[in-house]
């Protein structure tokens, strides 16, 4: 592996401007701090798509040695298709999560300073970070830095309204994921003891199936898992991103869910020794399947709005675990139809998801609760949030042209061309059981307003009916359902640096 | 640096020990606070100091044997500190003399 | 220089005190208490790898080591983290546990 | 085996059993404040451990941050945190749960004793690579080149993660609270015990502080170690009441905080101009350099351990009088 | 792009510009007028575009193919009528209602499925068109806003999306077994014999398209839609939403499914009795029809089934026939309905009961109507034996059905004060101009179509064509005089099974709950963490071994 590319200070400038900009944020405080982040955030938004061009361009993974030194002793920044998607992903829904923030989070005009305001500009620099951290980093100790970073900086997000019931949701997701994170860090040290390399690069084709080999890997599989809330272990997930503000929540969802799979990737498709991850992958997505229909089967049966979407974000990451044993069943052209279905899902939900928790957000301030039975008279009082929250739900339900139907029709053909029809099942059940609580929420909302509480349908709402955040939401919405229309040949960026691919 | 001074640093050492057992013994044996915190600050205080007496022949510099005996007063330092601060939360505070 | 493995397996036995006091204990210090503890086992598995990679002469392997002051540092401040909460938890709810064994709505929340 | 070894070989042993005894005791203590007491023990029994593995600077750490500090934490939310008896009895699950756990627990520890005993012997570890890259950068130390060179960018995020740790631990408190003081007031104690202390000790701990931050790149030490040690004199100094937290919006805090990071990605930015990359030092002035961020990293990790130790603000500002 | 190309495109490309040019205030406050332009693209491209070249859009990736044929075309022209009429009439029932505007959007997303379905010739479009036909449907059916009409709509939408499903994996099915990257529906069929999963295949298409068509035994929506659906609603309904079951079963079944044939053959005479049985017993006029249309649906299976196990050549073109006339005919009688409940008197009796009457006894195969030219067309599939047996005994059950409906509809007293007081002459040239349209153009299309000669259908063998007609009307007056002794079947006759299934869904909902809120307990979860380390452990190991 070159140490450096040319394309790789593009790398280093990714990752170290959201940092000094949370740096100078913290110290500059107030309407600064937002002024700076919204800068700093677009500039990110530019610089993912520099980086998804040098990649596309390249075709060949963009890879920088930190400082000079190459692995195994130094750091390496890389960047593949799969980074370089996730990274533009994470850019843009952050971007799109900031500009709704303007309204939500805008410093008082009496106040130099709020908590709120302050605190979440600077958190949500610090996660945009994070991320940077997590989607380039190429050395696992360092991705585990990452994570820590990323579980703080999520957990201080959904901190930030002190509801009462909060902190009890937060303190049981922080603990759950510090759980997660050590033995992540177990798994590093069984690699290192092993290896004497943590950079992942070197360790691709070289793990041998020995027992520390095989417990690091389970190790590490489980902590993250454990980090993604999959079926068995989502106790922190619903309170946590239900409780969260709205802009929270979309990005919770959205992307800090979506870097602990991408570390899970890396693990399996470049770390592990292949026999051993194809004998494991079934067992991930059968809990995979588990978390869809489980998931689905709970939301549909939520009595608030806000929960229903968080329990559609455990059913839906179930779809990325599907992906394991379809994509390292052998065939290569299939495994790589597979891959791309993996990743789509995730960057379709990623914007989805966001759009829906932001358009939850709003219809709940509109009507002053998020009751789903009482949901009538919201069609009339934030209409683009309905339509937003409906276009995220088909991209969710996988109905045509969404990029949830091209990732799941993907996953689906590739089940049913390997003889694994059961996963095609489950992804159809999947389907059907979210259009059920999709439209248990839009038939609420296009009902007529109760006519009991008259004031909520047509009094003049404040911040909700402003038609600025609710237009983020639909611009997400539109983006998810826009996925789909993209041809698949221009998805060629996933394919990028992926073990197996074709040269 | 003749095998007397080793004897001897050996001997202090052993002494030290032996202080320290004695601390032990007192806290474990002794029936209120109080009297307990005599034997943790005296006895164990004490130790150390025979201790760190019976290391300096060993020490490589004059240096590290400062810093030996830095360890030693801080210690008796803190030991006294925490012995007043818990006499007076058990006792209560210094009657009015 | 091969150290005696028995600091691997005390390693692993503070590993294996850790989780099952972190999964048990009710209080929320208890478990944060427990949560050291098992950062300490896992630092103690990379202080014996770090032993064991080093060369005859020149003492221990030093990337392990500067890893277990980077992990030190962040369980650190994980910990500092979760105190917090654990308190600002107690002094509004008046809980000492995260358990919803009370049945309380989960999270769910009224006006956003 | 010489008699040394076997010496040595019993000495671990009985450390090791005095150590899970401490762990051990930490979990089975009848109420939370003995168990942090076992936890502060148990931290100075593995700070021996880590001498005896022969890695000092991780036995200072060990010492100063996961004992000392944490203990502290710790100890000042057990005795804020009392009651919830009977909550937690109600949540503590029954016996078969206990005994099921204990299972698990114990097969994934036995796993994982299994897997460290079947990892290679002679470890094929960056031994030898890391000492020998050290000695021409003009660092003593290989785990401070480790830290501020080869892997310089775990050093930077953590750094940063210590910030916004302490900006996420303000932003637990209510929105009146902010502008305030972070932590609880301590009475002005002019007299007594802890009043001799706290003037007696932070000149001792200031000296002692710096000495190991600059000694940290040649010999075991460094701007962790000293931070806290710098940190610790602070809180003994407060915790008698002779100085006050400064204010949440204090500008020259929030600098202190962000100087070490702050300092160390410009020092890396600048090596795009002055070296081959980010993160790189010039051969010649690479000592130097280091000792720089050594400096402004050590200020900022003493500011941010002893805000995290002082917690959130507990009082809305005062009005400016 | 040749003139027919771009007629294709607009044939269902037409209903979303108007959709789009909502937009803007203008267009949209006049939109219940235009409706009716809506379809009329398609009609021309139906006239025009018939066997023209496909049209294939960004042939490198997307692969999007337009392509008309024969058999598709009739329909298609056939249904676009039916939409047109139905649009007019839209105009004039809906006037200045509140919901009108919102039902004129559903109206046009629907139309654009309905024609789409026609000329879509890859798979992902024509799912896409199929998808845009039914699941918009629910916008049509509920918008009385009546708890009926809400029920109605949820149960269409379930087994809409039931459908969806089906067709999804075959779909998926069929592209797996394309060797290339193509995915247009003739390669598709052309793979489709020698892929491992054909049986399954055919029997997914055959459970979508049955389910949209209305087979017996996922009929159960239609007969609950219809007479919840506002008027010109049901008329489309009926009449042309139904068809894209029956051209995704004239387009996706390969040739040589001789098997598969049998099966349909069966399936559609037990849905053709089914719908005679249960209509009888109803008394709404539009129920009447609506089990009319499961009926008749259930003949032109059948004919398609027989046609495909005896492979008798022209079936495409003669089921296309059969399906076009019916479009027509439903769709005129259900607008009757509408008319016949604002008219009164003689005028009624004129202007209204004579040409359903007429139109009644065609479906019967009554000689001289359109009915009996259909039946005509489809006499070779369905010529001889027991199947011959069967089409009459069902012609003679279609015919009692009718006149029951048309006693029924006699019966519907014309409310005094109806929200409609003044017939708006636009409702009764639509009623009047589809009932034309369904008696004159069978005549005048039977002969270019390759049928043959119309009038010679009409001079051979009348009493094999007669005694059906006159044994229904024998049977009618018998209904007519013993009919309240019949047992009462609720509208959606084996809904009322489902009711059950409901409860045992509630049951397993409850019981994943309780599952997930035990799984979320802190001691659990943390449990569960540790056992998926060493099952992963174990397999791993396990595998290594």
């Amino acid at each position: 592996m070159s140490p450096a590319t040319p394309g790789g200070s593009l790398l280093v400038l990714a990752l170290i401007l959201p940092v000094a900009a949370m740096l100078v944020a913290f110290v500059l405080g107030g309407r600064a701090a937002e002024r700076l982040a919204l800068a700093a955030l677009g500039l990110g938004a530019l610089l993912a798509m520099l980086v998804a061009a040098a990649v596309y361009r390249a075709g060949a993974p963009l890879a920088y040695a930190v400082g000079g030194w190459a692995p195994p002793l130094g750091l390496a920044l890389r960047a593949d298709g799969v980074t370089a998607a996730m990274l533009l992903t994470a850019a843009l829904v952050l971007l799109a999560v900031a500009l709704f923030g303007r309204t939500g989070h805008a410093t008082p005009p009496g106040l130099a300073e709020a908590r709120a305001p302050f605190a979440f500009w600077c958190f949500l620099l610090a996660l945009s970070a994070a991320l940077a951290a997590a989607f380039l980093g190429g050395d696992l100790f360092n991705l585990f830095v990452a994570l820590e970073m990323l579980t703080f900086a999520a957990l201080a997000l959904a901190c930030l309204e002190g509801k009462p019931s909060q902190f009890r949701s937060e303190l049981r997701y922080l603990l759950f994921a510090l759980i997660g994170s050590v033995l992540y860090l177990l798994g590093t040290v069984l690699l290192y003891g092993g290896y004497g390399t943590l950079d992942i690069a070197l360790l691709a084709g070289r793990a041998r199936a020995d027992a520390p080999t095989l417990l690091a890997a389970a190790l590490m599989t489980a902590g993250l898992a454990a980090k993604m809330a999959l079926f068995p272990l989502h106790l922190w997930l619903p309170p946590a991103h239900a409780g969260a503000p709205p802009a929270a929540s979309a990005v919770l969802s959205g992307l800090v869910v979506k870097a602990s799979f991408v570390l899970l990737l890396r693990l399996w498709f470049w770390v592990m020794p292949p026999l051993a991850a194809a004998a494991a992958a079934p067992l991930l997505a059968a809990l995979g399947a588990a978390a869809i229909l489980a998931g689905s089967l709970v939301a549909l049966r939520q009595a608030r709005l806000k929960l229903l979407v968080a329990y559609s974000t455990v059913a839906q990451i179930g779809y990325l675990f599907l992906m394991f044993p379809l994509a390292l069943a052998g065939d290569a052209e299939v495994a790589a139809r597979a891959w791309l279905g993996g990743i789509l899902q995730a960057s379709s939900h990623a914007f989805a998801k966001a759009a829906m928790f932001l358009a939850a957000g709003l219809i709940a301030g509109a009507l002053g609760h998020d009751r789903i039975a009482a949901l009538g008279g919201a069609g009339r009082a934030v209409p683009v949030c309905v339509v937003a929250f409906g276009l995220a739900g088909l991209s969710l339900m996988g109905i045509p042209p969404s990029g949830g139907f091209t990732a799941k029709w993907l996953l689906l053909t590739s089940a049913v061309a390997t003889g694994q029809w059961w996963w095609a099942l489950v992804i159809v059940g999947g389907g059907v059981l979210t259009g059920g609580y999709v439209y248990r929420v839009l038939a609420g909302s296009l009902t007529a307003p109760p006519v009991t509480d008259a004031p909520i349908g047509d009094a003049p709402l404040p911040a909700a009916a402003s038609r600025g955040p609710q237009l983020v939401a639909l611009a997400l919405a539109l983006v998810s359902v826009g996925l789909g229309l993209l041809p698949l040949a221009s998805f060629g960026l996933v394919q990028v640096g992926r073990l197996g691919a074709a040269p | 640096m003749s095998a007397v001074l080793a004897f001897l640093g050996l001997l202090a050492v052993a002494a030290g020990a032996g202080f320290f057992v004695a601390g032990t013994a007192g806290v474990i044996r002794f029936p209120d606070t109080p009297s307990r915190l005599h034997a943790l600050t005296k006895a164990d205080n004490l130790g150390l100091g025979l201790v760190v007496l019976g290391l300096l022949p060993f020490v490589p510099g004059w240096f590290f044997a400062l810093k030996l005996l830095l360890v030693w007063a801080l210690v008796l330092l803190s030991g006294a500190t925490a012995a007043q601060l818990i006499a007076e939360r058990v006792r209560g505070p210094e009657p009015p003399a | 220089m091969s150290g005696a493995p028995i600091f691997g397996l005390t390693g692993a036995a503070l590993v294996g005190l850790g989780l099952f006091g972190l999964l048990v204990q009710a209080a929320v210090l208890r478990k944060i208490l427990a949560f050291n503890l098992l950062g300490a086992g896992v630092f103690l598995l990379f202080g014996v790898v770090a032993q064991r990679g080093g060369t005859a002469g020149g003492g221990a392997d030093a990337v392990p080591q500067a890893m277990v002051i980077t992990g030190l540092v962040v369980a650190f401040a994980a910990t500092a983290l979760a105190v917090v909460v654990a308190l600002r938890m107690h002094q509004i709810t008046g809980a000492a546990t995260i358990s919803e064994s009370d049945g309380a709505e989960p999270g769910g929340s009224d006006a956003a | 085996m010489t008699l040394d070894g076997v010496l040595a070989g019993v000495l671990d042993g009985l450390l090791a059993a005095l150590v899970l005894a401490a762990a051990g005791w930490t979990l089975a203590a009848p109420a939370a404040f003995p168990a942090t007491i076992g936890f502060v023990g148990f931290g100075l029994l593995l700070t021996l451990a880590w001498v005896r593995l022969g890695a000092p600077d991780v036995a200072l750490t060990e010492a100063a941050i996961g004992t000392g500090a944490t203990g502290v934490i710790l100890l000042l939310a057990v005795v804020r945190l009392r009651g919830g008896e009977e909550e937690v009895s109600a949540a503590t699950p029954g016996r078969a749960l206990v005994l099921a756990a204990g299972l698990l627990a114990g097969a994934v520890g036995l796993a994982l004793a299994l897997a460290v005993l079947a990892l290679p012997d002679p470890a094929p570890g960056l031994a030898a690579e890391a000492a020998a890259r050290t000695a021409p950068l003009g660092l003593g130390n290989p785990v401070a080149a480790v830290l501020m060179v080869f892997r310089g960018l775990d050093t930077l995020l953590e750094s940063v993660v210590l910030v916004f740790t302490v900006l996420a631990v303000w932003s637990m408190a209510p929105d009146r609270h902010w502008g305030g003081r972070p932590g609880p007031e301590f009475p002005r104690q002019d007299d007594g015990p802890l009043a001799l202390l706290a003037r007696l000790l932070p000149p001792v701990g200031l000296v002692i502080g710096i000495y190991i931050a600059w000694v940290g790149t040649d010999a075991p030490g460094g701007k962790f170690q000293g931070g806290t040690i710098l940190a610790a004199m602070w809180v003994v100094a407060w915790a008698a009441g002779l100085v006050q937290a400064p204010s949440v919006a204090d500008r020259r805090v929030r600098l202190m905080l962000v100087a070490g990071p702050l300092v160390f990605v410009l020092v890396g930015l600048a090596g795009f101009g002055i070296a081959d990359g980010f993160l790189a030092y010039p051969p010649a002035l690479a000592k130097p350099l280091i000792l720089v961020i050594e400096a402004a990293m050590t200020l900022s990790v003493a500011a941010a351990l002893a805000l995290l130790i002082a917690g959130p603000p507990e009082h809305p500002p005062e009005r400016v009088t | 792009m040749t003139g027919s190309q771009y007629l294709l495109l607009a044939s269902f490309g037409a209903p979303l510009g108007l959709l789009i040019a909502c937009l803007w205030e203008a267009p949209r406050r006049r939109l219940p007028g235009l409706l009716w332009l809506a379809p009329l693209p398609a009609l021309a491209a139906a006239l025009l575009a018939a066997d023209g070249p496909p049209l294939v859009l960004d042939p490198a990736r997307l692969r999007f193919t337009l392509a008309l044929d024969a058999p598709s075309a009739l329909l298609l022209g056939a249904v676009a009528l039916l939409w047109s009429a139905a649009g007019a009439y839209a105009h004039g029932y809906l006037g200045g209602k509140p919901g009108a505007r919102r039902f004129a959007l559903w109206w046009l997303v629907t139309l654009s499925g309905s024609l789409g379905v026609f000329v879509a010739a890859d798979l992902v479009s024509f799912y896409l068109a199929f998808a845009l036909v039914s699941l918009p449907a629910f916008g049509l059916i509920v918008q009385d806003g009546t708890p009926r009409a809400r029920r109605a709509g949820e149960v269409t939408l379930l087994l809409a999306v039931l459908g969806e499903v089906a067709l999804l994996l075959g779909f998926a099915l069929l592209g797996d077994a394309v060797p290339g990257p193509s995915l247009a529906i003739a390669d598709a069929l052309a793979a489709l014999p020698d892929s491992p999963a054909r049986s399954m295949v055919v029997g997914l298409l055959v459970a979508g398209f049955g389910l949209k068509a209305g087979l017996v035994p996922l009929h159960v929506w239609l007969p609950l839609a219809h007479p919840a659906a506002p008027m010109p609603a049901s008329a489309v309904l009926s009449g042309a939403i139904v068809k894209a079951g029956i051209i995704g079963l004239l387009r996706f079944l390969p040739p040589d499914a001789a098997d598969w044939g049998g099966v349909l053959a069966g399936l559609g005479l037990a849905t053709a009795f089914w719908g005679v049985g249960c209509g009888i017993t109803q008394d709404n006029p539009k129920t009447v029809l609506a089990y009319s249309t499961v009926s008749q649906m259930g003949v032109t299976v059948a004919a398609l089934g027989m046609g495909l196990a005896l492979a008798v050549p022209g079936t495409a073109m003669a089921v296309a026939f059969y399906a076009a006339h019916h479009v027509l005919a439903k769709g005129a009688l259900f607008l009757a309905v509408g008319v016949g409940a604002v008219l009164g008197g003689a005028r009624r009796r004129t202007l209204v009961l004579l040409p359903a009457l007429v139109l009644a006894l065609g479906f019967g195969g009554m000689p001289g109507t359109g009915g009996a030219l259909a039946k005509a067309a489809v006499k070779p599939q369905l010529g001889d034996g027991l199947p011959g047996l069967l089409a009459a005994l069902s012609a003679m059950g279609s015919t009692l059905l009718m006149l029951h409906f048309t006693r029924r509809l006699a019966a519907v007293r014309p409310a005094a004060a109806r929200s409609v007081p003044i017939l708006a002459p636009v409702l009764l040239a639509a009623w009047l101009g589809m009932a034309a349209a369904a008696l004159l153009l069978p005549w005048a299309l039977y002969r270019p179509l390759g049928l043959g000669n119309p009038w010679d259908v009409l001079g051979k063998d009348l009493a094999m064509a007669l005694w059906p007609v006159l044994a229904g009307a024998l049977l009618a007056i018998a209904l007519a005089r013993w009919g309240g002794r019949l047992p009462r079947v609720p509208e959606g006759d084996l809904l009322v099974l489902t009711g059950r299934a409901g409860g045992l869904g509630e049951a397993i909902g409850a019981a994943v709950a309780r599952l997930e809120a035990a799984l979320r307990a802190w001691p659990v979860a943390g449990m569960a963490l540790l056992a998926l380390i060493l099952a992963l452990f174990g397999t791993m190991l396990a595998a290594a071994r």
